[in-house]
């Protein structure tokens, strides 16, 4: 993807996400599990969410495909808000935008096979049928790398990498513009993940898409995605280039981030920022800026006031009062 | 390396080409979920033995009154209270009439209005449960507050209605038993619904576009029937009983025909003089009926749930 | 904990006035009238009757007059008896319901859970299976034919127990175990695969792995978690078991209030329909939230709603 | 030779209806006194059911060792009753489990599940047990011990309950600590305030763990020495500097070169292991790397490699490292 | 600690149900008789223990209603007249009685000393105010009308609201002339008039009691009577004793210390209550257990006459039932000796008739008088078919309901009466069983063909069966109508002349049966067993087993 082709289709963002908010209730209390967040991701392009869990990322990944209802923004998705649509003209847009999800055993339906499974998105919008429907499940399987000889199994025959690939499959059924990746790979074995990702990554080199990459998991999302939101307590705490993220990380909890991700290297010894605590309630989230309770660089300010988003740098964003 | 009788060649130690072709081969045999849940089942022997029972009453409900050519309600009041005899397999009741007749007539009934019952409970279980979850919120908890009313309204008050809106005959007493029996079955269905709700292949299904119908056919109900299938193999058994005690109070089914139930409570006063085997008999045929259905029921619960799969 | 019980009671009073007013409908739906008997009555004797008990009134104001009364915790005099008010029959039948009914919750629960930890513990083996043949043999005989049998053989043939009334400890043995048989076979059913889930579950593996004794594990980590279940019926069952059963009492001759149910219905005493129906839904409503608060005190995690930390 | 643990040649197999699955088919290794060894592979490797084995705590009804020996202390475990092993479980090996969600009594306060083993063990009084259970909490760093014991688990995050199941694993004392995968379910802050607390304790206790893990990360950060496990058996041993500077059994390989770095480029494709391990109902009677090897050779699909020793600790067992197979290694 | 918590609960309720709440913890249940029939003679107090239904639902004579009541009412009060063993009329509180030349006015004198139980004495004004205070329409008395019979008394108790009650009290023929008189008159001549005062309605009630505690009737510690027992203990709805009456006048005939009666409705219990010691006299008895006592001859079996009539009502206003042959062939071909003999199987008579045996006719019984007045034959049953569907056009009887309410022995009837219609005429009907509310709700609104019927005679005469079924009687549910039928009845009504009266009764009864508006089926009795100790227990035909000449050997 060059430069120019890029900065084309930074003018229509596939996906537009503005100051999108989602509480739920708990016992007569709100909780705030996405709080007022605003992005866009351009087509063709793979932006990843990061922050631990909890911090509403999920939640975020859910609400922007209208999963769950959002408590108050919008999300543009070619323009269209479809936050506001009624349910019925939804499912049009529904073709469009697909979820992947974490767990690979919960995800698949027991009862159906290999074949139901992904031929169901095709009898739903009854697209097509017969033996062309039965040669395009063919194709998907062969896309994901699985045979068609295994499409009249059931999913508990199948390793986690596997019926994550079938979840892939599933999902590419409708050829969607936008995929939700909802931690794919964080149920797996390392030596799965890989198989994952490469596909993922492949798909998208082929089909073009475009994808919200959800994991906790920093070292994988900086492998796979352009651009990194980093989460807390369903706050945005940064947004910037994975490779400037990674490099410069401004963010205390970005930082924290970083350095929590082990090594497999038993020769570098490093001083690891290790974050004490827990994420608090997001019942009763901390005043002002919400990290600051582990925060090492915590100051007054910063329980008083929360901090504001800001371009610390060119595309990098964060809300923090260092940068102040 | 060799090992003893293995003699190493240069040849074994080229590059295999085709390895990969197996990589993502699955070698056992595939096992659909019901034929596993079969098997489990089949090892199960008290469970097997109750299917058998339940068979063979079913059988028996279906030829057992034609076997002795009696009729289930011809009296002959020269040959009653008879014990059982070459004759008269299960003996005669107070009038005359063959007992062995009448219990698989009875079984006939009571069967049917059992597995009515649970049939009923069962779609309207699914309904209301299945609406009430996936609505949800206000909905949901109207409902359900509809069927905690309706729960404690006096049961008879309802049979008695029914009786008298749906006539004589079995029916009434099959929408008594179901009036609200369905009510635990939505309470199931809603806890199930509930659960199914927020399992990723249900929200996959909705993120593909699937209506609430679609969902509820396709994914919630097979995923369902484990539990509810359990629930029906109790129900049927203990609309069996309800209807005996319905006759206890005489709202039982109407004369002649017999059911289990009536012909429990008719012979109720048999023990008095020593005709111990007109009560007997379908105290038995109730018990065994119970028995086939709650160990089958207990081994289904077992077989369908993979947590307890060994 | 009060804001709680605050909310659940406004809930008890909505759900009670449902209760009444779905009854008071069907009640008066049904065919039938408290007076009619088969014997002449003269319109006057009729008119008399029907006045003195406010019956010549609309319904509607039949419906207030009974809500009115209500108020004052006045269940209105039974239409069949002016020697007892429906009131009389609760007070004077209640305890004696209740007594039977809490031996009959005892049995059967103690029973029950023995049974169904003996069955889950020995899964598809002999004492399952004879634990659940005993439990199928209590669900199988309608109480009915068990009562009959056991003052047949108890009392008439061996003669060890008396058959019937409710006059001391001894009479209310062959009650206590008609009645609870049923409740303990759920129980032990119930138990038996709860108890199954809860070996299955990754603290039973902890536990041994501490070293603990196998009956402390059973005890301490199988029961006291696989209860749970038990516990959320047992407001139902309880309530069904201290508001008296029909049979069991009509059969033992018992002076509690489970005839309410029945002969209030059959001779359309309309008071007395109702105020057996309000008695055991307030009965119902109070033991759910008795479980609910037990549930709360065995369960940890549950937070009864409202409750927050 | 002072090994605390002695594994040689286990076989464990489980049976269900499609039959014998042959989970562990012969694993030897050996800890010493506080020596932390990783055991490593993809899940349904045998890695659970060897530390399982270890404890006595596999399922007795479906499940028997084959083959093989289990010496903690020069003791045989396979030949130990109950009452033996009653003593050495908590006792003398404790145990902390992959999900701290669902590892922790949810009816009993976490007071009674730290003082069972204590009171047990080592006959402590109730409340000499709960003050030494404070004691263990703080060590385990949790905040505000003496009021946070009389809580229950649901009332701790997965990473707090994590420590408390650490806590009740080390309240003996044990001389050998077995960690199946303590840090998978939970967060990478909170796996590295874990891992920091293993080594911590580690360092304080002398006490020998075997971690299990599936995440090479994780053993880097903690291990002396590595075992990688494939199928069932061992495919890979060595001390923790050779293993990762020098892989040589390929899926060892596969395994490393798997693991995204943070300095890696984006456009870089990942290493990845194609397909999926064997089914252990019929394992392949070669290699059992074999359909996944991008160095398989015609030898490995039908006779099985034996541990070969290669570096100072080293062992790896590949066709590879056989005289004869130089030519195989340099045409891939 | 906790543990320790539990363990209280648990001791405190197990001590608390072994404790036991009982009711009658304190006061005794007698121990009577023990054990086997045949009895032990360690029994200080001779009381007989027997069974009676639910709890009663009233003992005041004013309010009660159900046999059961009364049979407790039978043994606390006496009215003006007694009634023996053999059925005739002796004095009661009343020594002596006449009527006026017209038999409208009746003067009763009572015996003198008179007292209450609680020792108050009983005056004739005890018996004036009791008879109002029943037709007073705020009493709302059930029973109200068999007072009737009195002068002003319907006008009293039907008084519209808002009327001059007072007037309306003043105006009933009832008057105490002085202490020991008491004068009543009556609407019309009443031939049988005598005899109805022997209802409990007619029983006097204590008035300083009445007025003072209007509830003296709902406890045993207030309940005054003035009969051979009184109310000593009532535990409701579990039992009810009854002691010997010092101030009965005729408390020496009186050889038991008291009665007990337990509250219990399941007959089968009752009956294995008997079996196991507990009771000494059992009634009613279930039906199986009778047949089987009096195929055995068992000395402690009694079978007494019994007033009542066990018939099935038939729809005339409803095609084919319109048509007396069809009606007529119904009733001729049920085989009536059968259901008595194998069915019911209490030796009860099969009727032939309306009226029962066991009433006086100018001479002899009434019934006896009467003969069979129709008999059972098959072939003619099938002859009078087919000719009255060829009389209504059709070819074949349509198929009818047979309607009978909840109750095991209707039903066995039903079923028996189904099989001979099926067997003898070959048609198919259907049995319903309805609770017995909607049966007479079904009855009232004419929506039944044929239905199950019984009545039970208020007071000892034809009449009280005869006329049942005049055009538009409240009890008529055949809404059969017949011109001479009811000019007959009218007739034996207006008439003191028993010979008169008693003619056109047998002839009303004669057209009732020509036309069969109901198909009679048998007379009941009275079927219950009494421990051989126990002596002196009589059944008169209208009413319970009375014990209060009873004795303990």
């Amino acid at each position: 993807m060059n430069v120019v082709e890029k900065d084309m289709k930074k003018k229509t963002p596939l996906v537009e996400i503005k100051n999108l908010s989602k509480s739920f209730q708990m016992g007569g209390q709100e909780l705030k599990a996405v709080n007022n967040i605003s992005l866009s991701i351009q087509s063709g392009e793979t932006v990843g969410l990061v922050g631990e869990s909890g911090c509403g990322k999920s939640t975020l990944g859910k609400t922007v495909i209208r999963l769950n209802r959002a408590t108050s923004g919008e999300v543009l998705f070619e323009g269209d808000n479809i936050l506001s649509l009624p349910e019925k003209s939804m499912k049009k847009f529904r073709k469009d935008m697909q979820i992947i999800f974490q767990d690979p055993y919960a995800s698949l339906n027991p009862r159906m096979t290999v074949e139901e499974l992904i031929g169901e998105p095709l009898s739903i919008h009854r697209l097509i049928t017969g033996k062309a429907k039965k040669d395009r499940i063919k194709e998907l399987i062969l896309q994901v790398g699985l045979k068609p000889e295994h499409l009249h199994r059931y999913p508990h025959e199948f390793s986690g990498g596997q019926r994550q690939r079938i979840g892939i499959a599933r999902a590419l059924a409708l050829n969607p513009k936008f995929i939700v990746c909802d931690e794919p790979i964080s149920a797996l074995d390392v030596s799965i993940q890989a198989q994952v990702v490469n596909l993922l990554k492949q798909l998208q080199q082929e089909l073009g898409l475009t994808y919200l990459f959800i994991a906790h998991d920093l070292s994988m999302v900086k492998y796979i995605s352009d651009r990194i939101l980093v989460m807390y307590l369903g706050n945005m705490m940064e947004l910037a280039d994975s490779e400037s993220l990674s490099r410069e990380p401004l963010h205390p909890y970005t930082q924290a981030l970083m350095s929590a991700v082990p090594i497999p290297d038993p020769a570098i010894k490093r001083e690891r920022i290790v974050l004490e605590g827990e994420v608090p309630s997001p019942l009763h989230p901390p005043s002002g800026c919400v990290f600051r309770t582990r925060c090492m660089h915590a100051m007054d300010i910063c329980s008083k006031q929360v901090p504001t988003w800001k371009e610390v740098k060119e595309s990098h964003f964060t809300a923090c009062h260092l940068y102040n | 390396m060799s090992k003893g009788n293995i003699v190493l060649t240069k040849e074994m130690f080229v590059p295999a080409e085709d390895n990969f072709l197996e990589a993502e081969t699955i070698s056992a045999p595939s096992v659909s979920y019901w034929r596993e849940t079969w098997r489990r089942l089949k090892e199960n022997k008290l469970a097997l033995f109750g299917l058998i029972i339940i068979i063979l009453l079913v059988l028996m409900a279906i030829v057992g009154p034609y076997i002795n050519g009696y009729s289930y309600f011809e009296q002959d009041f020269s040959k009653k209270n008879q014990p059982p005899n070459s004759e008269h397999w299960f003996g005669t009741d107070t009038a005359g009439r063959d007992l062995f007749t009448r219990a698989w007539y009875g079984a006939r009934i009571s069967l049917f209005i059992g597995l009515m019952a649970a049939l009923i409970d069962f779609v309207v279980g699914v309904i209301y449960g299945g609406i009430s979850a996936i609505k949800g919120g206000r909905t949901d908890n109207i409902m359900m507050r509809i069927a905690e009313v309706l729960f404690s309204i006096p049961y008879l008050l309802m049979v008695i209605l029914m009786m008298i809106i749906l006539e004589r005959g079995i029916w009434p007493i099959i929408v008594a038993m179901t009036i609200t029996g369905w009510i635990p079955m939505a309470r199931l269905v809603r806890g199930q619904v509930l659960q199914l709700k927020e399992l990723e292949y249900v929200q996959a299904a909705n993120a593909m576009g699937a209506g609430t119908f679609w969902t509820l056919a396709k994914h919630m109900v097979p995923n369902m029937m484990g539990p509810i299938l359990v629930n029906i193999t109790l129900t049927v058994p203990t609309a069996i009983f309800a209807e005996a005690t319905l006759s206890f109070l005489g709202l039982g089914i109407p004369a002649p025909e017999a059911s289990w139930g009536t012909m429990a409570s008719d012979s109720l006063g048999s023990i008095l003089i020593g005709n111990f085997y007109q009560l007997a008999i379908p105290a038995l045929l109730i018990s065994i009926t119970m028995f086939a259905f709650n160990v089958f029921g207990d081994g289904l619960r077992d077989a369908l749930d993979p947590k307890l799969k060994k | 904990m009060l804001r709680f019980a605050g909310k659940r009671l406004l809930w008890a009073l909505v759900t009670l006035w449902a209760i009444i007013t779905i009854t008071f409908i069907i009640m008066h739906s049904i065919p039938g009238d408290p007076f009619a008997r088969e014997g002449k009555m003269p319109p006057a004797v009729y008119e008399n009757l029907t006045k003195h008990y406010h019956l010549d009134e609309p319904l509607y104001v039949q419906y207030f007059l009974y809500i009115k009364s209500l108020l004052v915790f006045d269940f209105g005099p039974s239409l069949k008896s002016s020697t007892l008010t429906v009131n009389d029959y609760i007070e004077k039948g209640f305890p004696v319901s209740l007594h039977l009914g809490i031996q009959a919750l005892l049995l059967a629960v103690v029973l029950g859970l023995i049974f169904g930890v003996i069955a889950a513990l020995n899964r598809n083996k002999w004492p399952d299976y004879l634990s659940m043949v005993l439990a199928i043999i209590g669900i199988s005989v309608p109480s009915f034919i068990l009562a009959t049998f056991l003052i047949n053989y108890f009392a008439v043939e061996w003669g060890l127990l008396p058959a019937a009334t409710w006059s001391s400890w001894s009479h209310t043995i062959l009650p206590t175990i008609s009645l609870a048989m049923l409740p303990m076979a759920y129980i032990a059913r119930l138990m038996r695969s709860s108890m199954l889930e809860v070996l299955n579950q990754d603290f039973m593996l902890t536990a041994k792995s501490k070293g603990l004794n196998k009956g402390f594990i059973i005890m301490k980590y199988g029961v006291r978690n696989a209860i749970l279940p038990v516990v959320s019926v047992l407001g139902i069952l309880a309530a069904n078991l201290v508001t008296g059963s029909f049979v069991v009492e009509s059969i033992f001759g018992i002076p509690g209030v489970g005839e309410l149910f029945v002969d209030g219905i059959f001779n359309r005493d309309y008071p007395v329909i109702l105020g057996s129906t309000i008695f055991y839904s307030m009965v119902l409503i109070f033991l759910i939230f008795i479980v609910d608060i037990a549930y709360f005190w065995i369960d940890p995690r549950i937070k009864v709603a409202g409750e927050e930390q | 030779m002072d090994n605390l643990l002695e594994v040689k040649d286990l076989e464990v197999s489980f049976y269900t209806h499609a039959g014998e699955v042959q989970a562990v088919r012969g694993v030897n290794f050996a800890i010493k006194q506080g020596e932390v060894v990783a055991i490593v592979g993809e899940s349904g490797c045998g890695k659970s059911v060897t530390a399982k084995s270890i404890m006595k705590l596999l399922p007795s009804s479906n499940s028997s060792y084959k083959k093989g020996s289990i010496l903690f202390k020069g003791q045989e475990i396979i030949q130990a009753n109950e009452r033996e092993m009653k003593k050495i479980r908590g006792n003398e090996i404790g145990m902390i489990f992959q999900d701290p969600m669902t590892s922790l009594n949810p009816t009993s306060k976490i007071s009674d599940q730290i003082a069972e083993g204590l009171r047990k063990h080592r006959n402590m009084s109730r409340k000499e047990a709960l003050n030494y259970g404070i004691k263990l909490l703080e060590m385990v760093g949790i905040p505000h011990a003496a009021e946070r014991i009389h809580h229950y688990p649901h009332e701790f995050s997965g990473g707090m309950r994590q420590r408390v199941m650490i806590a009740i694993a080390i309240a003996c004392e044990p001389e050998l600590l077995i960690a199946d995968e303590p840090t998978t379910a939970l967060d990478v802050t909170i796996q590295a305030q874990i891992l920091k607390l293993l080594k911590q304790l580690k360092d304080d206790l002398n006490t020998a763990i075997v971690l299990i893990t599936h995440d090479l990360g994780v053993v880097a950060e903690l291990c002396d020495k590595v075992i990688v496990m494939y199928a069932g058996k061992v495919v890979e041993t060595g001390n923790i500097a050779e293993i990762f500077r020098n892989p040589r059994h390929p899926y060892t390989m596969g395994l490393m070169r798997s693991i995204p770095r943070l300095d890696m480029q984006r456009d870089e494709n990942l290493y990845s292991i194609v397909g999926t391990p064997p089914d252990l109902l019929n394992p392949p009677k070669g290699c059992a790397f074999y359909s996944r090897c991008k160095y398989a050779m015609k030898i490995c699909k039908d006779f099985s490699p034996e541990m070969e020793s290669l570096e100072q600790s080293q062992k790896a067992a590949c066709w590879l490292y056989h005289p004869l197979a130089k030519s195989a290694v340099k045409t891939s | 600690m906790r543990k320790l918590k539990v363990m209280a609960l648990f001791l405190v309720v197990v001590t608390l149900l072994l404790s036991g709440c009982f009711n009658n913890s304190g006061t005794s249940e007698p121990t009577g008789t023990k054990d086997k029939p045949g009895g032990n003679n360690e029994v200080t107090e001779k009381i007989i223990r027997t069974n009676s239904g639910s709890e009663p639902g009233s003992l005041h004579p004013g309010k009660a209603e159900g046999s059961h009541d009364s049979w407790i009412l039978d043994h606390t009060f006496v009215g003006l007249i007694k009634k023996t063993a053999e059925g005739k009329i002796v004095p009661g509180m009343a020594d002596t009685w006449e009527q006026s030349d017209d038999s409208l006015t009746w003067t009763f004198h009572l015996k003198e000393g008179l007292k209450w139980s609680n020792g108050d004495p009983l005056t004739a004004t005890d018996f004036e105010y009791a008879w109002k205070h029943v037709l007073n329409p705020e009493t709302a008395s059930v029973y109200a009308y068999q007072l009737y019979y009195l002068e002003g008394g319907q006008e009293y108790n039907a008084a519209e609201e808002g009327a001059d009650l007072k007037a309306l009290e003043d105006k009933v023929g009832v008057k105490a002339i002085n202490n020991t008189t008491l004068e009543v008159k009556l609407a019309q001549p009443t031939p049988y008039f005598l005899e109805v005062t022997s209802h409990f309605t007619y029983y006097p009630i204590n008035k300083k009691v009445q007025e003072e505690n209007p509830d003296w009737y709902k406890e045993a510690a207030t309940f005054v009577s003035n009969g051979a027992f009184k109310l000593t203990q009532w535990n409701h709805k579990e039992n009810i004793k009854l002691e010997k009456n010092e101030n009965y006048f005729a408390k020496d005939e009186i050889k038991l210390d008291g009665l007990f009666f337990t509250l219990i409705e399941d007959e089968n219990t009752a009956w294995q209550m008997y079996q196991s010691g507990e009771l000494d006299l059992v009634y009613p008895l279930p039906q199986d257990v009778t047949g089987k006592l009096m195929a055995e001859k068992d000395p402690i079996f009694h079978n007494g006459p019994d007033l009542s009539l066990y018939y099935l009502n038939i729809n005339t206003k409803e095609k084919p039932f319109n048509n007396v042959k069809i009606r007529k062939a119904l009733s001729l071909a049920i085989d009536r000796q059968t259901i008595v003999e194998h069915v019911a199987q209490g030796g009860q008579k099969p009727a032939y008739g309306i009226v029962p045996p066991g009433i006086l006719d100018t001479k002899g019984d009434f019934q006896e008088n009467s003969g069979d007045l129709f008999k059972e034959d098959v072939e003619e049953a099938k002859k009078l078919l087919a000719e009255g569907l060829a009389e209504e056009g059709l070819d074949k009887l349509p198929p009818f309901v047979y309607t009978y309410n909840t109750l095991e022995a209707h039903k066995k009837i039903a079923e028996a009466v189904q099989e001979m219609w099926r067997k003898n005429l070959g048609i198919e009907i259907t049995l319903e069983n309805v609770e017995f509310q909607v049966k007479l709700d079904r009855e009232k609104a004419g929506d039944f063909a044929v239905s199950r019927g019984g009545w039970i005679g208020d007071y000892v005469d034809p009449m009280t069966f005869l006329d049942l079924w005049i055009t538009d009687g409240p009890e008529n549910n055949s809404q059969w109508s017949n011109k001479e039928y009811d000019r007959l009845i009218a007739e034996a009504k207006s008439t003191m002349d028993t010979a008169k009266r008693m003619k056109a009764m047998h002839e009303a009864e004669k057209i009732a049966i020509e036309e069969f508006p109901v198909i009679p089926i048998y007379f009941y009795t009275k079927p219950y067993v009494v421990r051989e100790t126990v002596t002196g227990v009589y059944a008169p035909i209208n009413r319970y087993p009375q014990m209060e000449l009873a004795d303990i050997q």
